[in-house]
């Protein structure tokens, strides 16, 4: 194994996290990423024994999970994969698809609530464009925020990953943290 | 405007990047007799329609599908969307 | 203060407040404009173009002339209306648009001079001498214009936005709004029910009907405590709906705190994007008034606002308690107004009704078949004339109440360019009949007034809505009203040849309306672009409807047939902050930092932004002072050791499947498919039209994989006409592709000892020339086992490679590499002498790449090929292109030390510099450590043809002209000796 | 009637009983020498010109709606000589220096105010466009400064140069620029055509062109039948509508450009002023409200008017650019039909059909060039030779390959 230590997408050792009253927000490296394609005429995989959901959807099967994120096109999240080539993994469960790694390519950050959905839903009114219906465990989807585009999906009623291009970590974490201060003062 | 995604129901257009008339999916062939004549019409030239218009947006932050959309230029009134990619690529109208 | 009995306003919690320096006191519950009444002030103002004292004239946010300016320094806000500002503690408020005191106001002369200012007085005039509009009339103008003024500060408030979804958006909380909320509230459905005032209940707070026997707002308070009740309910007050836009979106704006003392941590207002399914609109109704001469004194209110003010803020019109209050009406509202301020015990004069056969409903006197015919009281309202059976007399009175009918509110059902439609029994336009899809028009907004219907209206309207969604809204109890619809006869305006105002704020009279038409000013949009109409803040909501009344007199033809304006939004005015959103400064727009941002911090380097991207500049060393200094030592150091860039920013597609090498044939103006595996092409992407779209590599890492680069800029556009190719023009293609830009920390190591220094970090790879040879590329692994990919290619000329390791490691391997290379000189370099090494090789980049060159301009023309179709191929054959002479080449102006500058244009030297003789101009420019020489690219008219020539470059805009050797643009190693071996 | 100082105080003193209509409404004759259809700014300045400048006065205005009821009752009233390409920057330096004689020539004061333009640029590459193009300038005998950042700071200073995620780093100054006041413009040229004998008809609208063997011969309208000699099209925001009745497809899409307005303000805003890194651009009107506007909606649309997000994107940019117009008022927005050519770039040509001439495809550009066009395009149907300024506005310049791209974007109209 490298030698080399890592860097989080904010730019630090350490994982960042921060609370406001009933929301944390906290950046997570541990998923590793990819992509699976299917090519033409190939019959949808079950990696890792997961069904791939439909549009708009993620399913999870232990410690992975999928995304929808096109047609014939999913996000595959290895829980605790950040440090290994999780995309070979994800090519020996459907050699026959397309593979591309997206460790590196997303930034997670996972806002937690102590109660139930509607401070998280009430908190993303603020940022993105989507009805409520889209805070419902299991729902995931992509869109935009504040001119940056990101994956949402609500692993439970009081847990919603964010995903977003690793580039733009540190605006996106200041644009989550913004709102959420926002809305802890006007409480 | 919300576009009616056929994947994800309606969605804010401003996760939509706008191309144009859907007739820039009916490529000319290259190797025809007045292929330069041909691709000209095809690059420039457009019905520009003040009613029923069949257009191209692509769902950047989305789904990255490139749908088709039928929408009156008069009333903005979205009659349907398809996805590009299930739609015959040439001579598609 | 004075204030009558009753009212909404909490006696128990007293306010003080200021106006034009003097300190009043007032209740909460107040607006600016009823604590001003209560306070006997009724000038507040003066007009914007004869500066005519002003008082207040509405109760709503559609008043003329009560604009103040607020608060002070940065958060100075101007023509802020007195009617809808909710008074506070230590409220700042002065009166605008004078010179001078208000009850002197120096620029009161405009008033003298009126007769020079008829409507579209300045078209004819001030054009002589030509100079002079620009020097001295303009500038003048321009002073005595406007209102208030802005502080020229930053606004120091927070501002927020959101977006909502419901079923049922219900705009508008009086009578009709309230029972459509409780409707579709207690059906289960998800409703917002917005209102501009802070308190729901709309024209039930100003009216005396009871309901269910009692006050109307304790039916009001009931109504919103259940509403209040239902999670599936939101409630916004003080939340203005001002815009109408497609789908079923409106634009909303809360006043999330303009109600308290100002704050550095509250946010301010919040704009609102609301996806409705459906919407009602019961926005009400605004009162019109009955011009006649001098009706524009302060003191002069419409007879429905007097109302608001005895009854809910329990504010008298008039200066003085006993001053006696007058009526003038063409209706039967005019007459309630009477009744509630003698419930009140507010004195009244009577009431002036222009029917002949006027009613009476209590013990006050009318005057019936008569009219207004004149007024006295320069800062208040002191006298008014009566007319009446051919007799005129003055009467003294310290205000006035008009009533001329009531517009509907059709603004909002309006912003889809639907026209609305007159109604000859209501004397109004009703909302348009193919009004925005889904909206509902309810109670006084559809013409439907009278409290009993529009209780009823409003109730009906909601269970239609949600009829449509499929949801079945049962009845709610409606309180009983005893209330009687208003009759009114059709009066427009009073004779006169002296000034009559229909628009209050812009001074436009019913002469001016006769000039107009005098001078066949007569289509609407005409009248009101001739004489300003309803072009003043208010957007002539009390004016608009009297006007086309006065032309449709003129020109003989009906009011409908006058036609009316267009409706735009915003319904109000909305703060630029508000809609400029919270991220403002530096958040404007996002930041993309590449993987070694943080290292690069710590070096001390300079950094700029480049599209999203911030990028390491330069890296400046102790000892340096000018950023040259450092950019030639960072350049040297590449051509002489080795040098790291974080070339991060370009753009990475990922392309797989077993069609993959034909599909990038396809986009490629070159040949891909012949590509080996384990070889890196440059290629050229066109766009259909034939010009360059952009530039790049392809690395093909297995038969049916590819990693496409782009340039920094181009990485969406790229990615998304790759898309496009593949989905709509060839979806039979097995291609996939998906970006991975951010997934790979991809470093240059360029120089002569590049590979020296990439060996110490490899697992055991061999980098030999000829196992690893120029334009070769591999997965390997780094370090210890970090999975990495390695592409031989050269920006700079050098033997160089590019090295792409999972991002989270890019600051550590930058790092190694650095220490690595200690004794091998290894330097970092930034984004400046990238720029300065690509120039030396004559590599293109934007500046070259700016859409509006080819191919052929570049010197690759060869490089389209004609053995196979690709997009772009066949319109880069037309004339225009194919016959087009200039080519990139190099420049060496004779004087070395002189800079050329980019944007300089090309001449033969000698010729007249002109567009006609204009032969090119330069992209690129910058000092060359290399050559010792300032050096210079640029597209020369047959550029190829002319190596040696010496030209004219030529900077006129900056007063400079040099002499330059036109030569080949690769200015070091033009045969590439050095990236092979 | 002659408009002058004089006048006006003769009338103020008189009760204003004077004043006569400022254009006649005659009723259509059976035929004309030319038709110009279309009474926008264009259309009613090449009538202007067609009788002031080359002498043909038998020549109607075919309006649908009320005069200038198009685009040029609709705009942002900027003028400027800014261009950078050959095709392009004559053609507007000419439009200039009409400008500048305007109220003398009209005997009507659209209030031409050369107030100055500033384009801002926020990156060296930026800068150094400008610079190409600020020389371009000179060369077609244009004004053009080149500022620093110090000298910005000193002409505007309200402008964010310490806070900004874009830093202002020059910008492009053409102190002849400015802005005009639209309506005045087109009532000035309406008025000036009038008392030159052109009929100007309001309420007229063209629904189809008499054709015989190739030529034009006239039009049908919602008022009879009309013969002409020639019949010019200037219909911005219905080129591809009219000119489909005469068979014809364009190099053009339709596109809404919304604009703004603020509430009145005391002076603050000295010229127009445009943001490079952003869709923003400013000046203030005699009024005193901030006239501003950005980019199109950027969709296919005739139904002139425009959404939230673009009001949104604009204000953005604006607060930006200048954070101290927070607190002012947006009073009145709204959105006109733009007729976006693949290039950018206007038409004024002959077409494959005889006796029809065309003027279309101005973008959101058509104000400024108003004077120029209508010179141009009455230069075009009275000698049917194009205008030394005008040679590249050819309707076959984009099949032959010679596009006039100032922005380098392509055949895709919403970027131009």
């Amino acid at each position: 194994m490298t030698d080399l230590i890592p860097l989080t997408a904010l730019g630090a050792t350490e994982l960042r996290s921060e609370r406001f009253g009933a929301l944390t927000i906290a950046e997570d490296d541990s998923y590793g990423l990819a992509s699976l394609t299917l090519r033409k005429g190939q019959s949808a995989p079950t990696p890792f024994g997961l069904t791939l959901p439909e549009a708009g959807f993620a399913t999870q099967s232990g410690s992975t999970s999928a995304i929808w994120t096109g047609p014939d096109q999913w996000l595959i999240l290895g829980e605790g994969k950040g440090q290994t080539d999780f995309a070979a993994e994800v090519l020996a469960q459907a050699p026959q698809a397309s593979v591309t790694e997206q460790t590196e390519g997303l930034v997670c950050f996972d806002i937690r609530s102590d109660v139930e959905v509607l401070p998280i839903a009430a908190l993303m009114s603020k940022l993105v464009n989507l009805p409520p219906e889209n805070y419902a465990t299991g729902r995931a989807t992509r869109t935009g925020l504040e001119h940056m585009t990101v994956f949402l999906y609500q692993r439970d009623e009081r847990h919603l990953s964010i995903l977003g291009m690793r580039s733009y970590a540190g605006s996106l974490w200041h644009a989550l943290v913004t709102a959420a201060a926002r809305l802890a003062q006007a409480a | 405007m919300l576009i009616p995604h056929p994947l994800l129901g309606l969605r804010d257009s401003q996760e939509f990047t706008y191309l144009g008339d859907a007739s820039l999916m009916n490529r000319p062939d290259p190797a025809g007799p007045s292929a330069e004549a041909e691709f000209c019409d095809y690059v420039f030239l457009r019905d520009n329609p003040a009613g029923v218009h069949r257009e191209l947006w692509f769902h950047e932050q989305g789904d990255r599908s490139w749908l088709v959309v039928t929408r009156n230029t008069l009333t903005h009134e979205i009659l349907g969307a398809e996805l590009a990619r299930n739609l015959p690529a040439r001579g598609a109208e | 203060m004075t204030r009558l009995i009753g009212g909404l306003i909490d006696r128990t919690a007293p306010l003080s407040f200021s106006f034009n320096g003097k300190t009043y006191q007032g209740f909460k519950g107040d607006t600016l404009a009823s604590a001003l009444l209560a306070n006997g002030v009724q000038l507040v103002g003066r007009s914007f173009k004869y500066h005519r004292p002003r008082g207040i004239f509405t109760s709503g946010s559609e008043e003329p002339n009560a604009l103040v300016t607020l608060h002070s320094g940065a958060r100075t806000e101007p023509n802020t209306r007195a009617t809808v500002t909710e008074l506070f503690d230590g409220l700042e408020a002065s009166s605008q648009n004078h010179i001078g005191p208000l009850e002197r106001d120096l620029l009161a002369i405009n008033d003298r001079l009126a007769p020079l200012f008829a409507a579209g007085f300045y078209y004819k005039t001030f054009m002589w001498p030509r100079a002079f509009w620009e020097k001295l009339y303009e500038p003048a103008i321009r002073k005595a214009a406007g209102l208030g003024a802005l502080s020229t500060l930053p606004d120091p408030d927070t501002y927020d936005k959101g977006f909502l979804h419901c079923d049922l958006l219900v705009i508008g909380g009086g009578a009709a709004g309230l029972t459509a909320a409780l409707t579709a509230g207690r059906a289960g459905a998800s409703v917002i029910l917005a209102d501009e005032d802070f308190r729901f209940g709309g024209r039930l707070l100003a009216e005396s009907d009871l309901l269910d026997d009692s006050w109307p707002s304790e039916w009001v308070d009931r109504t919103c405590a259940e509403l209040a009740s239902l999670p599936n309910v939101r409630l916004m007050p003080r939340t203005t709906v001002f815009g109408t836009y497609d789908h079923g979106i409106f634009g909303a704006v809360e006043r999330v705190s303009d109600h308290l003392p100002p704050s550095d941590e509250a946010v301010r207002q919040t704009l609102w994007r609301i996806t409705a399914k459906r919407s009602v609109l019961a926005a009400g109704a605004i009162e019109r008034h009955i011009p006649f001469q001098d009706n524009d004194r302060p003191g002069i209110m419409l007879a429905g606002a007097m109302r608001t003010y005895v009854n809910r803020w329990a504010s008298a019109p008039t200066r003085n308690a006993d001053d006696q209050v007058a009526i003038f009406t063409n209706g039967d509202g005019g007459h309630r107004t009477a009744l509630d301020l003698l419930g009140k015990g507010v004195p009244v004069l009577g009431v002036i009704d222009t029917r002949p056969d006027a009613p009476v409903f209590g013990k006050y006197k009318v005057f019936a078949g008569a009219t207004v015919t004149g007024t006295k009281g320069r800062l208040g309202l002191q006298a008014i004339q009566i007319r009446q059976n051919g007799q005129s007399t003055w009467l003294e009175a310290g205000a006035l109440g008009v009533a001329g009918g009531w517009n509907p509110n059709v603004h909002l059902a309006s912003h889809h360019r639907g026209r609305p439609v007159w109604d000859e029994d209501r004397l109004a336009f009703l909302p348009p009949k193919d009004g925005p899809k889904g909206m509902f028009p309810a109670g006084a907004a559809a013409g439907n007034g009278a409290t009993s219907v529009a209780l009823a209206d409003g109730m009906r309207t909601a269970q239609q809505a949600l009829a449509e969604l499929g949801t079945t809204a049962g009845n709610i109890p409606l309180p009983r009203v005893t209330d009687t619809p208003d009759t009114q006869a059709a009066y427009w305006h009073v004779p006169t040849t002296k000034r009559a105002w229909v628009d209050f704020q812009n001074d436009v009279t019913v002469k001016d309306i006769a000039l107009a038409h005098k001078e066949n000013m007569r289509p609407v949009e005409h009248l009101k672009r001739w004489t300003t109409l309803g072009m003043a803040t208010d957007q002539g909501k009390t004016a608009n409807i009297s006007a086309l009344a006065v032309m449709a007199e003129l020109t003989g033809a009906t009011i409908p047939e006058t036609g009316t304006t267009i409706f735009r939004p915003p319904y109000t005015g909305v703060s630029l902050s508000v809609l400029g959103g919270g991220n403002t400064g530096r958040h404007f727009r996002p930041y993309r930092l590449t993987p070694t941002h943080a290292w690069a911090k710590v070096q001390g380097a300079a950094f700029t932004e480049v599209g999203p991207w911030m990028r390491a500049q330069y890296f400046p060393r102790d000892g340096e002072t000018h950023w040259r200094q450092t950019v030639d030592r960072e350049v040297l150091s590449v051509r002489k050791d080795v040098g790291l860039c974080d070339v991060t920013t370009l753009g990475k597609i990922d392309v797989q499947g077993p069609d993959a090498a034909e599909f990038l044939n396809r986009v490629y103006a070159n040949t891909m498919a012949t590509l080996k595996v384990g070889m890196v092409r440059y290629g050229l992407m066109l766009r259909e039209d034939g010009h360059l779209f952009d530039d790049g590599t392809c690395a093909r890492l297995a038969d049916d994989h590819f990693v496409v680069t782009t340039t920094t800029a181009n990485a969406g556009a790229v990615y998304r006409h790759m898309e496009f190719a593949h989905q709509c023009l060839w979806p039979d293609l097995d291609v996939q592709m998906i970006s991975t830009t951010d997934a790979w920390a991809q470093i240059a190591v360029a120089g002569p000892k590049s590979r020296q220094l990439l060996q110490r970090i490899v697992d055991g790879f061999d980098l030999s020339n000829e196992a690893f040879p120029f334009m070769a590329c591999a997965a390997l692994t780094v370090c210890g086992g970090l999975r990495a990919r390695l592409f031989r290619i050269s920006f700079s000329g050098e033997l160089a490679y590019e090295i792409a390791v999972p991002a989270r490691y890019g600051h550590a391997l930058m790092e190694r590499l650095m220490t690595l290379g200690k004794d091998l000189g290894v330097t970092p370099y930034g984004s400046e002498a990238l720029a300065v090494l690509r120039i030396e090789k004559g590599h293109a980049a934007g500046a070259e790449l700016n859409g509006q060159t080819t191919a052929q301009m570049l010197g690759l023309g060869k490089m389209v090929s004609a053995k196979k179709d690709s997009i772009g191929a066949v319109m880069s054959r037309r004339e225009g292109l194919a016959q087009d002479g200039r080519r990139l080449v190099g420049l060496l102006p004779l004087e070395p030390q002189s800079q050329i500058p980019a944007g300089s244009h090309l001449f033969t030297q000698g010729a007249a510099q002109t567009m006609q003789s204009d032969q090119g101009w330069v992209t690129s420019s910058c000092y060359s450590p290399h050559l010792g020489s300032y050096i210079a690219l640029g597209y020369l008219e047959n550029g190829h043809d002319r190596i040696g020539e010496v030209i004219t470059a030529a900077n006129p805009l900056e007063g400079q002209s040099f002499a330059a050797k036109v030569v080949s643009a690769h200015f070091i190693d033009p045969e590439g000796g050095r990236l092979r071996d | 009637m002659k408009f002058s100082g004089i006048k006006v105080l003769k009338e103020a003193l008189t009760g204003h009983k004077g004043w006569k209509p400022l254009w006649r409404t005659p009723d259509p004759k059976p035929a004309y020498d030319i038709i110009i259809v279309g009474g926008g700014g264009h259309g009613l300045a090449t009538a202007y010109h067609l009788a002031a400048t080359f002498g043909i006065t038998n020549i109607a205005v075919l309006e649908k709606g009320w005069l200038g009821s198009g685009n040029i009752g609709r705009n942002t009233t900027i003028i400027r000589s800014n261009y950078l390409l050959p095709g392009n920057q004559p053609f507007y330096e000419f439009s200039m220096k009409l400008w500048e004689s305007q109220e003398q020539d009209l005997n009507f004061n659209s209030m031409v105010s050369q107030r100055s333009i500033i384009n801002l640029a926020h990156s060296d590459a930026q800068r150094d466009a400008y610079r190409r193009r600020g020389n371009a300038m000179h060369l077609s005998g244009a004004d053009a400064e080149l500022l620093s950042r110090e000298q910005l700071r000193e002409m505007v200073p309200f402008l964010n140069f310490d806070n900004a995620r874009f830093p202002i780093k020059a910008g492009l100054l053409q102190r002849r620029a400015g802005t005009a006041r639209h309506d005045g413009v087109a009532w000035g040229y309406a008025r000036a055509a009038d008392m030159r004998g052109v009929d100007l008809i309001q309420n007229c609208e063209v629904t189809g062109f008499d054709i015989t063997d190739g030529r034009v011969t006239g039009v049908q309208t919602t008022r009879g039948a009309i013969k002409a000699g020639k019949v010019g099209v200037a219909v911005a925001g219905s080129s591809s509508r009219v000119m489909a009745m005469a068979g014809m497809r364009l190099p053009i899409e339709s596109h809404v450009l919304q604009a703004f307005v603020s509430e009145g303000l005391k002076p603050l805003i000295p010229g127009v002023i445009t943001f490079g890194a952003g869709h923003f651009y400013v000046s203030q009107s005699d009024k005193g409200g901030l006239v501003f506007g950005g980019d199109i909606d950027g969709y296919n649309s005739y139904a002139q008017r425009g959404n939230l997000p673009v009001v949104e994107d604009v204000a953005e940019g604006g607060m930006a650019l200048m954070p101290m117009i927070g607190r002012a008022r947006l009073l009145r927005s709204w959105g006109g039909i733009m007729d976006m050519s693949m290039d950018g770039s206007p038409i004024i040509d002959r077409t494959p059909l005889d006796g029809l001439y065309l003027n279309a495809g101005w973008c959101y550009g058509g104000f400024k060039a108003t004077p120029a066009s209508g010179y141009c395009f009455a230069h075009l149907l009275a000698t049917d030779t194009p205008h030394e300024t005008a040679t590249a506005y050819r309707l076959d310049r984009f099949h032959r390959g010679y596009v006039i791209d100032e922005k380098g974007v392509g055949a895709q109209p919403n970027l131009h």
